[in-house]
């Protein structure tokens, strides 16, 4: 039988690069054409990815050999639970970031939504590759695309803040390339799953090379991640670019999140012999102290904007030290939690920005004026928060408590229950002092409400919250069977060092 | 052999201007006199080397490889236009110059 | 050989994490310029030293290791983009935060 | 053997001529010397690429050769322009 | 013949360029080059729109030759100058008055002058009246000046007007 | 699934109320009623199997990861409470309709209420701990929004916030505690753990558990030192204050002190830690409350002083104890509901709750002053009222009851203390505001309320009545049947006024007779009080606390983040170089035995990058100096490449490096730099440290990694490039066909950048320099003869080259990038020969659509695979058998190549022309140099 491929797969890469290159052909388009263009895309990429996430559901990991060389040879791309969730995860933020930027934000630079694709495309890749130097160059991309639409739209905070979060990334990005050098001279490989292999018989004198290229790898994910100390670009950067981008850029921090799960189950996963664990001691310290300092940094922050980028480096925190765990339970989760965090983040973005514009002093936390349209706000407000700071009957709460739970056996249980409960009292206390400061203090506004359809995108991220802990059952049944899956990387490697071209099957080349 | 002599030759001459072109570079004494030695000497310095390779790879390949010569052209074609470019750099900075530099139509500071 | 390489490449981390740590958009931007250089080496350094045996199909018996070229040369590339960026957001800071200073020190200097 | 002493001594003469152009450059004192250095540097290379190739016997070397004298011209084109007129497009 | 090949010599130049770079002459290659011969020069005539008219190429090969002549002459003449006499110098500027008019002609001729004995090509005043020549050593100058006339320039101005 | 439908139809209610507010007041507050009352059957249909001693449980999976399922559980407890939080709902919201100003529209109000309604019901009715907890937290939601109804004033926004902190955190601190249970028990089925107190008393984490759960019982009950939520809390709207603060939420917390009360209590830890606290909280709470001069303030420290009575009662951890705390969360209910609504009326008919202006009302409204004056007569434990009852009893506890080994008599001594307070607020509140002379400046003069706002009232004083005169027919078996629930077993005990002359008795007289002298002591009293309590209480702690915690944060960010970018890259830095310093920890053999000869030539190359590398670092002030050194560093890095046998990656670096110098360059005009070093010595050597440190790191990683040995999938390639990629360029093969994927994703990079430099690059102004850093100006000649002749003719040459070089980079070095560097170099230097306009003019395409069509062409010839049936990017190759011309290869890679080739010129062009542009921008002129 022939080996179709399944070409499915290929889809969400292939669809933001097309869009991409055809959206800079035709850049002098009408903005409605350009809009419309991207919003097709977005949709579609919507859909494959729901599809991509069903089919995984099987369980099986699926391959997909670019190219039709064999791996390890060739580069590939693989779909398992993980890789299909985060994808579906994107898809769904973007389309409400982009139903959010096509409002208005898309117009104030050039290039939005070219930019924009291009980001989906370095996320998509990102989750989907199977090569480690295949991941660099879409961290390249996306982080590229980031770049740009960070700086959309210009102004001196988002381009001060974009340098920073330039200057620290090309670093990273060289520490990347450097970690890939120390894991190929002693693997001879960079297919993830036959580094995998490699690792479990890699001979003793090469283990301390193979280590600093796996640890250097724990710092450049750390820093796309924002984990202490790796995060000051983040609440800059964030707290400076347009809302739309700021609610994308909700997932970006969880791509470093993926790449650490991704590379530290397969690659340094429990069979990894020597090296497994490799970065155990570092995850849970510094994912407790990213808490710690994003909670300190809600705390101080004077604008709302700031509050919810602080809020991404605690989430991250609380992500991470479910990571750090590296239990099955720990990482189921971390990922229900990754779900629950950049939706409700992404929200609350786009919620400052409404606040922002509906008032004129902005997204400040002063009690100055009130936003128009306090009502509804507030309620969104209300709700976020309430999330984020892991109150019932919210998404939050089932996230921080399956965390909770999974660190009970665990001998740092004291550690995390400490860092995590002190964090959300503190939250409490921030985000209560925000939100009545916001929507309860001062004299209403004459700016005008924001429209329904603006509210849309900003109600439907933070109203996931609920629908999460609605169908809490299924989702945490997801998130165990996809921890389930990444933490045993034998299947994984399996598929990926067994998937046959159609060249071999069929005999000869095209 | 006398292909290997005459590759041998060319290829010493050759670095032997390319050295002189350096050497008055260093230690000729003011910047336009500095100027002469690389854009000459070290023009055939490479000429010569390159002479040198057109020959050895045309006797090993069998058939004429006169691709080297590409690469001579292109010196000689550059060559003095960085030299002039240079020198209109250092008249336009009024560096030091042995022999009294003209006055040229250039802003004052 | 190896050692020296290998010193090379330490030297020129060295001096460009120096610049890096420098106070001005300028220095900064050479420091990561040298930095990739080093960056670049490292990786190319991955598929060992090899000379004369170029990983063309027609001439030698052995070859060098071809992967690690192809990555490398994949970097440069990457890497001039980003450094276009960088010197472009330089500029931008430059006219948006009349200072191309990145100490923190361009705050007083706005005043 | 009497074109392998030659490619040594050859060698030696432009690594020599090399370091002097460092010398140079290093020294200056004035910035158009500093570029011509870098210009003679960038053309002693190629003598060095050149003599590579007939060293190893190799044709590699030509392309590299060719390439580095196009943009080594640019190179000095550009710095000497932004000696002369500080914007070099404008 | 203009639209189609706009600039003839460029063309044949090309084509030596082509069979140069590939080092082989095959028909195929020819036939490329050929290709190339004719698209290129299209591409870029707009580029270089002033088109030196060569009257005489044979005089031109005889104007190269003797300039590759004066080159080896050239860089002996500097090496011993460079060896021997570094610190007896006596450099000085020359201002050459211009006959030519031609651009194309005035950037052969400042070439020329760089590449032969002693001298470089420093500048080219902005009336293109002028050509400054720094001397590497110049006992005197009017002697030189009068000899780049007659060697380079008398001939250039029948070659390329 | 009926007890579902307890909390689901308050649920309904909330969102229906509000729905209904168009259609008038009455609309929300029938729809609330409705709720309340529609629920209160479902209870009364299981009440009969409850007082027939059995339980109704009903669950349905949730979450089973987190254990948590939708289980209910309805037995006596939870009967007490759910027909307490609906009746007295009910009556609240018949109260509420009347109280509310006429400018409310309700529909906000009522479903808040529900809501909270609903919270309450579940957190009574849960049979999950994590349903329990969610509901709980709920509670402490919805209670904030309640108290901060009125959020136009600053006490309720205070108020709501305190509470909100407060009683949050305890449920965070109950979340923990409850983990804790679950994980000890197995299960977090309530169900399972009631049934596992032996288990959990005797396990190590007996105590921490313990502590978590108190805190959390203890903040929602206002116990001390968490009491101070409460009195603010008062801000909210009476009707709110009725419902939550004295008869619902409040109880929340010695609900769950009964909850727990088999599985906790007995030991000495919780006789200690809950009766201590309780008793603490009884005191303060009755002396405190004497002092109020607010009537609301009084009630509520009555309410505080009372919880810590019930408290105590659990904390004696007896049978008839447990008894005694729940008959009083019954009457206390009763009691005090109705005295928050009588403080309401007055507030609502008089328009204030000073006790220091209102005197006399007895004249101004008589049925309500008869009302307050019963209910207040139960709270201070006078006979026929059935708040004696229950203090009876709890008189009778403490001196059964072994306190402090030694001292039989302090624990009676101390509640009968707390009764004289008890008692000496009660008529406080009577005297000082019925009578006492006439009142002191109303804004209105007072009079009786509507008639149905009076109704809950009488319902409610009519309960403390029946139940004070008749226990036994009256509240026994609901009484029973929650201490069945509570304990499992219903203890001996008498509910009768009368149990002859003892000592309890003795007890009530001295509070009763004690508590009037304290009262007409008060004046002297409250003039001591002042003095000895200057107002340092946990309230303060709590403002200070919330204030400082803001400052303290923005401190430590101030002083971490100081928006210093060096700060950033040294942790950058030393991160990498703590966890390269860990990988070599152990030690690393750094010779793996390959060994390459060296020559002089590398030795001399070697000198020289030496050099400019650190001579780069030298001259970094001069800036142009930098550059000169950098492309020397450069030019090494190229001959490193060509030495050992990359001829592609030389052709790159060095175009790149040329490309990157003229960028540089372009930069440099508008960064001239000039300024001189301000750096301090320990910040050198902190600099020079890390980097240091960084460079021996990575330069002992790159030995270590050089010497060995290594087994790569390189031999693959090498073998397969040209039978199956077509081409012996195994790099060109490897970038265009194997891992085609890398190329096709940097070419994007590459678009993505010239996308975001063109957008970065709009409308930025720069101050042009006017000359260089000497001062002197600008050569005037903008375009050099010579130069721009000579670039002219080159252009063709290169374009020849470049298609040379593109041509045949699957076979020999080459390749799109090198092609497209050199093509674009060489149109650049037109731009720098000639200028932007004049190259603009004879360049008539626009770079954008260039890149767009470089990207889509690689793409599309990547996606022309799959209509073969192979994946994205498979290459095919073409061998045509040409007359004349011989064989010809077409791959499909070289279409590949040519879309690269197509992005390269188009981003370089695109980047350098537009960079160039930015001195064509309206020209800033520099302000004086060192201005
Ligand atoms: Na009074
Ligand atoms: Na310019």
């Amino acid at each position: 039988m022939i080996p179709s491929p399944d070409h499915l797969l290929v889809l969400p890469v292939a669809i933001p690069l097309l869009t991409g290159a055809l959206l800079l052909i035709f850049a002098r388009w009408p903005l409605v054409v350009r809009r419309a263009i991207s919003g097709v895309a977005a949709v579609l990429l919507a859909l494959i990815a729901i599809q991509l996430l069903m089919m995984s559901g099987d369980d099986a990991v699926r391959v997909y050999l670019l190219g039709d060389w064999a791996a390890p040879f060739g580069i590939l791309l693989v779909l398992d639970r993980l890789s299909a969730l985060m994808l579906v995860l994107t898809a769904l933020l973007a389309l409400f970031a982009l139903a959010y930027a096509v409002q208005e934000a898309d117009s104030d630079g050039h290039n939005f939504h070219a930019l924009f694709q291009f980001q989906l495309l370095g996320l998509n890749g990102a989750f989907l590759t199977g090569d480690l130097f295949n991941l660099f160059v879409f961290f390249e991309i996306l982080l590229l695309a980031s770049y740009g639409l960070l700086l959309h739209g210009g102004g001196a905070e988002r381009t001060r803040a974009g340098l920073h979060y330039v200057v620290l990334n090309l670093i990273g990005s060289s520490f990347f390339l450097i970690a890939a050098g120390l894991l190929y001279s002693v693997t001879g490989t960079l297919n993830m799953a036959d580094l995998a292999v490699q690792m479990r018989a890699l001979p003793a004198e090469d283990l301390p090379i193979a280590a600093a290229g796996g640890l250097l790898l724990l710092a450049v994910f750390g820093l796309k991640a924002a984990l202490l100390p790796l995060h000051f670009w983040l609440p800059h950067a964030y707290g400076a670019a347009a809302a739309p981008v700021a609610a994308l850029f909700a997932i970006m921090t969880k791509v470093g999140a993926y790449a650490i799960v991704r590379v530290f189950t397969l690659v340094f996963g429990v069979e990894a012999g020597p090296l497994a664990g490799l970065a155990d001691p570092w995850l849970l310290p510094v994912a407790l102290a990213s808490i710690a300092l994003g909670t300190i940094g809600v705390l101080a922050s004077d604008d709302l904007r700031r509050m919810t980028a602080y809020l991404v480096i605690a989430s991250v925190g609380t992500l991470l030290a479910g990571i750090g765990l590296m239990t099955e339970a720990g990482l189921s989760g971390a990922l229900y939690y990754l779900v629950h965090t950049t939706l409700v983040t992404g929200g609350l973005f786009l919620l400052a920005d409404l606040v922002a514009n509906g008032r004129r002093v902005g997204a400040r936390i002063t009690p100055r004026e009130r936003p128009a349209g306090a009502g509804v706000l507030s309620v969104l407000f209300l709700l976020g928060a309430m999330a984020m700071i892991g109150m019932p009957p919210l998404s939050g709460l089932i996230g921080k408590l399956l965390i909770l739970l999974a660190a009970l056996p665990e001998p740092a249980v004291q550690w995390v229950w400490t860092v995590i409960l002190i964090s959300s009292a503190m939250l409490l206390i921030g985000l209560s002092r925000a939100g009545i400061t916001l929507f309860w203090r001062g004299p209403p506004s004459p700016q005008a409400a924001p429209s329904a359809l603006r509210l849309l995108p900003a109600a439907a991220l933070i109203g996931s919250s609920p629908l999460l802990v609605i169908f809490g059952g299924p989702l945490t049944d997801l998130a165990a069977a996809t921890a389930g899956q990444v933490l045993n990387p034998d299947r994984y490697v399996e598929a990926v060092l067994g998937a046959a071209t159609v060249r071999e099957t069929v005999g000869g080349a095209p | 052999m006398i292909i290997e002599l005459l590759v041998a030759f060319f290829l010493v001459v050759g670095a032997s201007f390319a050295l002189i072109g350096s050497w008055g570079l260093l230690r000729l004494p003011d910047f336009f006199t500095r100027l002469h030695g690389p854009t000459k000497a070290t023009t055939l310095g490479i000429g010569g080397t390159l002479i040198a390779s057109t020959i050895y790879f045309s006797a090993q390949t069998g058939g004429p490889s006169l691709h080297e010569l590409l690469v001579t052209l292109f010196l000689f074609i550059t060559a003095p236009v960085s030299a002039h470019l240079l020198a209109k750099a250092a008249l336009h900075q009024r560096i030091r110059s042995i022999a009294p530099p003209p006055e040229i139509d250039e802003p004052r500071e | 050989m190896e050692a020296l390489v290998a010193f090379a490449i330490g030297l020129l981390v060295a001096c460009g994490v120096y610049l890096m740590l420098r106070a001005r958009t300028f220095p900064v931007i050479i420091g990561l310029v040298l930095f990739s250089y080093a960056t670049n080496l490292f990786l190319f350094a991955a598929g060992r030293l090899k000379t004369d045996e170029p990983p063309l199909i027609y001439a030698t018996q052995s070859y060098t290791d071809p992967l690690p070229q192809a990555l490398v040369l994949t970097a440069i590339v990457i890497g001039f983009a980003m450094t276009a960026f960088v010197v472009v957001l330089a500029l931008r800071a430059r006219g948006e935060l009349g200072s191309d200073r990145v100490d923190g020190g361009e705050r007083e200097e706005e005043r | 053997m009497i074109l392998q002493t030659a490619v040594y001594i050859a060698f030696v003469m432009i690594s020599l001529a090399t370091l002097l152009n460092l010398w140079r450059l290093v020294r200056g004192p004035d910035q158009p010397d500093r570029i011509l250095a870098l210009d003679t540097l960038f053309i002693n290379t190629i003598a060095l690429l050149v003599l590579l190739g007939i060293h190893f016997g190799s044709a590699v070397y030509f392309e590299s050769a060719l390439v580095l004298a196009m943009m080594g011209f640019i190179g000095t084109a550009a710095f000497c322009k932004y000696l002369l007129r500080g914007d070099i497009i404008e | 013949m203009s639209r189609w090949l706009p600039h003839p010599l460029l063309s044949v130049t090309l084509l030596v360029v082509w069979l140069l770079l590939v080092n082989t002459v095959s028909v195929a290659q020819v036939l490329f080059g050929l290709l190339l011969a004719v698209v290129i020069p299209r591409f870029t005539s707009a580029f270089w729109p002033e088109r030196p008219r060569v009257r005489q190429p044979l005089r031109l090969i005889r104007y190269l030759l003797l300039v590759i002549g004066d080159i080896v002459i050239a860089n002996f003449h500097v090496a011993h100058l460079i060896l021997f006499r570094s610190h007896r110098l006596r450099p000085a500027f020359i201002e050459l008055p211009l006959e030519l008019t031609d651009e194309f002609a005035i950037t052969v001729l400042a070439s020329t002058v760089s590449l032969t004995p002693g001298t470089v090509s420093a500048d080219v005043s902005a009336d293109r009246r002028t050509l400054l020549i720094h001397c590497l050593d110049a006992p005197d100058p009017d002697a030189l000046c009068a000899e780049i006339k007659s060697r380079y320039e008398a001939p250039l101005k029948e070659i390329l007007g | 699934m009926a007890l579902g439908w307890i909390i689901l139809l308050p649920l309904i209610g909330a969102v229906v109320s509000p729905l209904l507010a168009r259609a008038g007041r009455d609309a929300p507050a029938w729809a609330a009623g409705a709720a309340t009352a529609l629920a209160l059957l479902p209870a009364l249909w299981h009440a009969p199997a409850i007082f027939a001693g059995g339980e109704v449980l009903t669950s349905v999976p949730w979450i089973p990861q987190l254990g948590l399922d939708f289980a209910l559980r309805l037995d006596g407890l939870s009967l007490l409470f759910v027909l307490l939080i609906l009746i007295i709902g009910l009556l609240v919201i018949l109260y509420a309709r009347y109280y509310l100003p006429k400018s409310d529209p309700l529909g906000r109000f009522f479903a808040l209420l529900l809501l909270f309604q609903m919270a309450m019901l579940g957190i009574v009715l849960s049979d999950n701990l994590i349903l329990l907890l969610v509901f709980w937290e709920l509670t402490s939601l919805t209670s904030f929004l309640l108290v901060g109804y009125k959020h136009g004033s600053p006490e309720a926004r205070r108020g709501a916030r305190m509470a909100l902190v407060i009683t949050g955190s305890g449920g965070l601190a109950l979340l923990a505690g409850f983990l804790l249970l679950g994980g000890m028990v197995g299960s977090y089925s309530l169900s399972v753990v009631l049934a596992s107190g032996e288990l959990v008393r005797n396990h190590p984490l007996y105590l921490p558990t313990l502590v978590l759960i108190l805190l959390g019982a203890f903040t929602k009950s206002a116990q001390f030192p968490f009491h101070f939520w409460l009195p603010h809390a008062m801000s909210a709207p009476t009707p709110v204050s009725a419902y939550l603060h004295s008869a619902t939420m409040v109880k929340a917390g010695v609900f769950l002190l009964a909850r727990f009360f088999p599985v906790f209590s007995g030991t000495e830890v919780w006789f200690f830690l809950v009766g201590g606290v309780g008793l603490a909280t009884l005191l303060f709470g009755a002396y405190t409350a004497l002092f109020k001069h607010d009537l609301k303030g009084l009630l509520a420290y009555s309410t505080i002083s009372h919880l810590g009575l019930i408290t105590l009662l659990f904390g004696l951890g007896t049978p008839l104890g447990a008894v005694a705390g729940l008959f009083h969360i019954i009457n206390h209910a009763t009691f005090k509901a109705s005295l928050f609504m009588a403080a309401g009326i007055i507030d609502h008919e008089a328009g204030t709750r000073d006790m220091r202006r209102l005197n006399g009302l007895w004249k101004y409204m008589p049925h309500t002053a008869t009302l307050a004056m019963v209910a207040a007569a139960a709270m201070a434990g006078v006979p026929l009222l059935n708040g004696f009852l229950s203090k009876e009893m709890f008189f009778a506890e403490t001196i059964h009851v072994q306190w402090l080994t030694q001292s039989q008599w302090l624990l009676p001594a101390m509640a009968t203390l707390a009764g004289v307070f008890s008692v000496a607020y009660s008529v406080r509140f009577i005297h000082d505001v019925f009578f006492n002379g006439e009142p002191i400046d109303l804004p209105r003069t007072p009079h009786e309320p509507p008639r149905w706002m009076k109704i809950p009232v009488e319902l409610l004083v009519a309960v403390c009545l029946l139940v004070g005169i008749l226990p036994g027919q009256t509240v026994r078996p609901l009484l029973d049947a929650a201490v069945r629930g509570t304990l499992g077993e219903v203890p001996a005990f008498s509910l009768a006024i009368w149990h002859g002359f003892n000592l309890p008795l003795l007890m009530s007289l001295v509070a009763l007779s004690g508590g009037i002298l304290i009262y007409t002591l008060r004046h002297r009293l409250f003039a001591l009080h002042d003095r000895l309590f200057p107002s340092v209480t946990g309230e303060v702690l709590f403002r200070r606390g919330t204030r400082a915690a803001p400052w303290y944060s923005r401190g430590v960010m101030d002083r971490f983040d100081n928006g210093s970018l060096q700060r950033y890259t040294a942790w950058l830095i030393g991160s990498v170089v703590v966890l390269i310093g860990a990988a070599l920890w152990g030690g690393i053999e750094l010779d793996g035995g390959l060994w390459t000869p060296i020559d002089g030539v590398s030795v001399v190359a070697a000198v020289i990058l030496v050099i400019a590398a650190v001579g780069t670092v030298v001259v970094r002030h001069q800036r142009m100096l930098a550059l000169v050194m950098t492309s020397v560093v450069g030019l090494v890095v190229t001959l490193t490449f060509i030495h050992f046998s990359a001829p592609d990656l030389a052709l790159t670096q060095i175009s790149v490096e040329v490309v990157t110098t003229i960028l540089l360059l372009l930069a440099l005009f508008f960064l001239p730099g000039g300024e001189r070093p301000e750096v301090s010595m320990p910040r050198r050597l902190r600099d020079g440290t890390l980097a240091g440190l960084a460079g021996l790191g990575i330069a002992l990683l790159a030995y270590a990694m050089m010497t060995r040995p290594g087994a790569p999938i390189s031999d693959y390639f090498l073998a397969q490039a040209e039978p199956l990629g077509g081409g012996t360029n195994v790099v060109n093969v490897i970038l265009v066909d194997f891992r085609g994927y890398d190329t096709l994703g940097e070419i994007t990079v590459l678009a993505i950048a010239a996308t975001g430099i063109f957008a970065l690059l709009q409308g930025l102004r720069l101050p042009l320099p006017q000359g260089d850093l000497s001062g002197r100006r600008w050569a005037r000649d903008a375009h050099p003869l010579i130069m721009a002749a000579i670039s002219r003719p080159l252009l063709p040459l290169a374009l020849v080259v470049a298609i040379f070089i593109l041509m045949r980079g699957h076979n020999e070095p080459g390749g799109g990038f090198i092609a497209g560097l050199i093509a674009g170099t060489a149109l650049i230097l037109q731009h720098l020969a000639s200028g932007i306009q004049w190259t603009q003019e004879r360049l008539r395409f626009r770079y954008f659509p260039i890149i767009g069509l470089g990207v889509l062409l690689a793409t599309v010839t990547g996606l022309g695979a799959l209509l073969l049936g192979y994946p994205f990017l498979t290459s095919a190759v073409l061998h045509l058998d040409l007359p004349l011309i011989g064989e010809l290869h077409l791959a499909s890679a070289m279409a590949f190549d040519l879309g690269v080739f197509l992005v390269v010129v188009g981003t370089v062009m695109l980047i350098l022309e537009n960079l160039g542009r930015l001195s064509r921008q309206p020209h800033i002129h520099p302000p004086e140099e060192g201005s």
